[in-house]
């Protein structure tokens, strides 16, 4: 899986340069394990909400590859109709709400998909992701805050990949962790090395039988790293040229790779034989995309009024 | 589950005697009726448990539970974006704002995110959800003047009910609690009538609900009362300002037509034209400050329909366009009051 | 200064009860230690921001009792011309700004007053009065973490009354103290017992002095407590009667009074002394205030724009 | 310190000869220079330090010092606050919000707080503060296409401005900064032509601008051609379009006079009814959506001033009402494009 997201970010890129992607994405290269091993302490039967950097998120998830293509090229097929695009990706019949790309504004939103599975005795559990600077936001405190107050199943998941933007996190906090800002609500909070599936796997499968078992809210950090600019059209030059090395020397594909043949004794062909099987995925969802037929114009008119 | 379509649908009446209350009496009988036959409605807010700012909850937390009457924290992005997440997942939220005023401190939960979700996924979620508004000037100073019916008339993907009655007032929230949309309930301050509180217009906040259930459907306009020689378009207080003025103005020989849209989003347009073109003259009149009205767009609409019909040039009257100040004489004169509305009538008229 | 804010409310309830006073009015009989202590230390060429609540701390700063009681009244004698009236008091050339009546929104305002001492040199201190249940929204947090990143001069001031509105602090939130927040932001935070004023000067002394010497803001939690309901029409029957005896028996006029006589050995004479004066000076205040005229209708045409 | 009344002020201009620059460029060269001539000119807002999202700060930080130009938090309340507070005691903040539409995040410390505190405190306070908003559709989906200067509109004690090319941007926004209000200056997204981006109407974003010092006045509006046959009013984008649409118009024999109001708030009504007393018709075009549209007001003020010079309905042209759709051929087909112009202007004037 975290090699089907690391290649379909590559495929999206070289679309997006050939022009066949409009507007904008935002790549997750670097970010695979966060998302593969927080989606791996998920149920099925679970939500997340996604972020503007959700290609991944949704793909984790379980959203179609070319579902999620088309969408990208705002075509009929998309799993949003082509509504949405890069931004509002997201499939609700696998549990993945289409992205809100306005940050903090899905930290209480995603805190009532919590609620109403309190309410309902679903026994579901709500994944909020949100980034390192997103930390800034007051919805995200107010949301945490309720959470907290009303004992909801949510956890809320901050990647943490060192920037907002263009910007160090040294720059809009003191802390050394956003973690620390779970105390200010009595919820537990964690932060690990997101650059191991195993790790974040614990550290949100924990947090997730809490919640399931009524034990209420937690925030779980991960610390993980962009591959890319924080947009196609960004070459991050404001990186410190050391930081960027120390991060990619752990970067996680190649890392995982080496764990899976030398310490669990996966053979070479059986590596192999799945990154062949996720090439041709890809080649099946570009396929589909490619065909599928721009939405009528009428269908703009859709979808405003239930 | 699908819900019928109430732009279309018919007031449904089954009359077995009426009584008089204010609205905020139909109100909570409203919320009353939609909590008993549907337990997915619940009602959120501050200080709602011991009945609200207006009182539209007094008792029901006793009644229905206080785990479907919830006391919320002061965070207004906080309670709002939980209400979408969980009209999301099906449950029916009603969320009590206090003040419409404070619903700025969460607009984008409104502007960006209830009214834009279901769009942006191609349908794929619906956010059955109703958000109360008290709204308009009230002797409080600027920061809880706000006209939150005209601040958010340009925003797409939601509805604007504003009642001025109790008998609207309890079928439109019943209505607005079944609608599978977001749907904005603004209700002016000095008409709710709640009890133990002063209120100025006291006999404008009663009126006849009868008791059995019924509903008023959204997008439907109402005509107040009939009349030949102008037609005016008013809502919330102003509404019985011009009601008033039409009595007065029946004795000088000049007879109005009132028309309460009663919702403005859908706007009942037919309804205007129609009298405007028997009328040949309009006059709108809002409590909203003049520029960004709802008004100005009813009269493009207008223009753009009964252009040939129009006699006199459509006349206006909104506040002025300034935050409305806390003096009492000053927040009297910066909205319109039936004295000015009696003038611009004859102004029209008789030019 | 207690006994002139507990006077000057107790005549500000009897003008609103015989209609002289229009709209609503909160009134702050009870918590007149906080106020009067955390402005003790302060200098008058400081800030402070206002809140709903402001008449005490108002007049704490300085502001004249007769302008004051004139807005409240909206007459144009009043320190804002009638233009603001009770939700909006203050005196900025006393270093009160006009009160803000939206909870939270003070909170980024006041570390921009803070942000221009900085940057301005002058030296001043801004002091953001907020309340327990203000503590729950997002405006509070995004400044506290601005303050702290950028080092401002302010001192995020609790009054802790145990309730916003009509509901109970253990309805809004997990912890015990709202200073628990400041960790979130790596800012000093202590609770202290409001009441008591010269332990509130201690606190916030402290707090300004370091924010004066460039030590950045502070959090500062003030327990105390509502003699009256929240406002003027509110009966408060949803407190319970063992905590509202509770500490009313630590009322801080009485309380503070006897001190005075038995500790610090003032006579009964000059405090009696004292007491005339405020009375004098209040009957000054509602004479001017009862015979300054409404503002002309035209006024409400101006202060639109500068 | 009082600042010269800018709506009643001349532009200066001192041409030195002049150059072709892109918005963004022209915008920059004004914050350099009003930051040079005023060091209480300060800029703060989203990764701005290495330019921002359209690039109008990029080299700011370098010259003017990174205490002058400050990379915030994402806390749109927290630093747009902190720039209220900051300009009542004599700084003069420009904040950039990256896009316009993240200020409703923000949205009560403008509804609320910047537009009312001078008002609420009797003129105790002054806040001379600009808000930087790219506005309107840009291929990003509804989140990223607000228009914003149609959801202010109806905000009182605020001024809007939005140039559309990169003579008045600079001229304008120099005034703004000099302005002792909230000026909320609003570009639309296609219009900067920052470079490194890709760049729709790329010949829109580009023109003259003087090598010297000049200013445009807030609240003075700009014939950008004179016709006889009919008024058409526009900004933004829209009226590029509307240009061309003239030219072309022109071998039909229909001679179109383009007004260009550059300002919204205050907003140049004479100079609109004076143009539609010669040509006898009127059209507006805007690109956000129908209701609540700045232009219904528009019309509301020439029908009030001008109704008897009026030969044919008014007419307008403007967005869905819906959100803005992501997929290009549908976002294409929800704002008035070219061809639609013309073909309202043949109707208007053929019927
Ligand atoms: C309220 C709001 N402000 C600003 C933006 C613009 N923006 C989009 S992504 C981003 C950076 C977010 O940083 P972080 O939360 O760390 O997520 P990351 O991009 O690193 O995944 C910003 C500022 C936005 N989308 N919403
Ligand atoms: C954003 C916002 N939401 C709600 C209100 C209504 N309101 C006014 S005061 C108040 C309670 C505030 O409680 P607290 O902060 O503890 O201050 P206190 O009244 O106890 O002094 C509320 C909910 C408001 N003014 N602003
Ligand atoms: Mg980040
Ligand atoms: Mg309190």
């Amino acid at each position: 899986m975290m090699f089907l997201i690391r290649r379909f970010e590559t495929v999206v890129n070289d679309l997006f340069l050939r022009g066949r992607v409009p507007g904008t994405i935002h790549l997750c290269r670097g970010q695979e394990a966060t998302l593969v091993g927080a989606m791996g302490a998920l149920e099925s039967k679970d939500r997340i909400t996604l972020t503007h950097r959700g290609h991944g998120q949704a793909l984790a998830k379980g959203v179609d590859p070319g579902g999620l293509l088309a969408e990208l090229m705002g075509k009929t097929g998309g799993v949003c109709r082509g509504m949405g695009g890069s931004l509002h990706v997201g499939d609700w019949s696998v549990g993945a709400l289409p992205a809100i790309a306005i940050v903090g504004a899905s930290s209480p939103i995603a805190t009532g998909l919590a609620f109403a599975a309190k309410r309902l005795g679903t026994g579901r559990v709500t994944c909020n992701f949100f980034g390192d600077g997103t930390a800034s936001k007051g919805e995200l405190h107010e949301a945490m805050n309720l959470a907290s107050v009303w004992e909801l199943p949510v956890v809320f998941l901050c990647e943490n990949n060192v920037y907002a933007a263009t910007t160090h996190i040294s720059e809009y906090m003191k802390n050394e962790y956003v973690s620390e800002r779970a105390v200010a609500y009595r919820m537990p909070g964690v932060s690990v090395f997101g650059n191991d599936p195993l790790t974040v796997y614990t550290a949100v499968k924990e947090a997730a039988d809490r919640a399931r078992q009524g034990g209420g809210p937690s925030l779980v950090e991960c610390l993980t790293y962009r591959r890319d600019g924080h947009k196609r059209d960004d070459p991050a030059a404001y990186r410190d040229h050391r930081e960027v090395e120390a991060w990619l020397r752990t970067d996680p594909i190649p890392t995982f790779r080496n764990r899976l043949h030398e310490e669990a004794g996966i053979s070479e062909n059986i590596l192999a034989g799945i990154e062949e099987s996720v090439e041709s995925q890809l080649l099946a969802a570009q396929g589909f995309a490619h065909s599928s037929p721009y939405p009528p114009v009428e269908q703009r008119l859709s979808y405003v009024y239930a | 589950m699908s819900m019928p379509d109430l732009t279309t649908a018919p007031p449904i009446v089954r009359a077995e005697g009426s009584r008089n209350l204010t609205i905020v009496e139909a109100m909570r009988e409203a919320l009353r009726e939609e909590m008993t036959a549907d337990d997915r409605v619940l009602v959120l807010g501050e200080d709602i448990v011991v009945g609200g700012a207006f009182l539209v909850t007094l008792g029901l937390a006793e009644d229905m539970g206080s785990d479907r009457v919830l006391n919320t924290p002061i965070s207004e992005n906080g309670f709002l974006g939980l209400a979408i997440g969980a009209a999301m997942e099906g449950l029916r939220p009603v969320v009590d704002m206090q003040y419409g005023d404070f619903l700025f401190t969460a607009a984008d939960q409104i502007i960006q995110q209830a009214s834009k979700l279901r769009y942006m996924s191609g349908g794929q979620v619906k956010i059955p959800l109703v958000i109360q508004l008290p709204t308009g000037a009230s002797g409080r100073g600027a920061q809880h003047a706000n006209s939150m019916e005209s601040l958010f008339f340009g925003l797409p993907g939601i509805k604007i009910v504003t009642p001025s009655n109790p008998y609207d007032a309890k079928g439109l929230l019943k209505s607005a609690i079944r609608d599978d949309n977001v749907v904005l309930f603004i209700v002016h301050k000095h008409l709710y009538g709640s009890r133990g509180r002063t209120i100025q217009h006291e006999q404008t906040s009663i009126g006849e609900v009868p008791k059995g259930e019924y509903l008023v459907p959204i997008g439907v306009g109402d005509i107040k009362r009939q009349g030949e020689d102008i037609t005016v378009v008013a809502n919330n207080v102003v509404l019985h300002h011009v009601l008033n003025a039409a009595t007065t103005l029946e004795d000088e020989g000049i007879s109005v037509e009132v028309i309460d849209p009663r919702t403005l989003v859908p706007f009942d347009v037919d309804l205007v034209v129609g009298s405007v073109e028997k009328t040949n003259r309009l006059l709108i009149v809002e409590e909203n400050p003049s520029r960004g009205g709802w008004g100005t767009w009813i009269i493009s609409e207008v223009i753009r329909r009964a252009f040939y019909s129009i006699d006199a040039p459509i006349a206006r009257l909104s506040a002025d366009d300034i935050p409305i100040p806390f003096s009492p004489p000053l927040e009297r004169a910066s909205v319109p009051t039936e004295d000015r509305i009696l003038k611009k009538i004859r102004y029209v008229i008789h030019g």
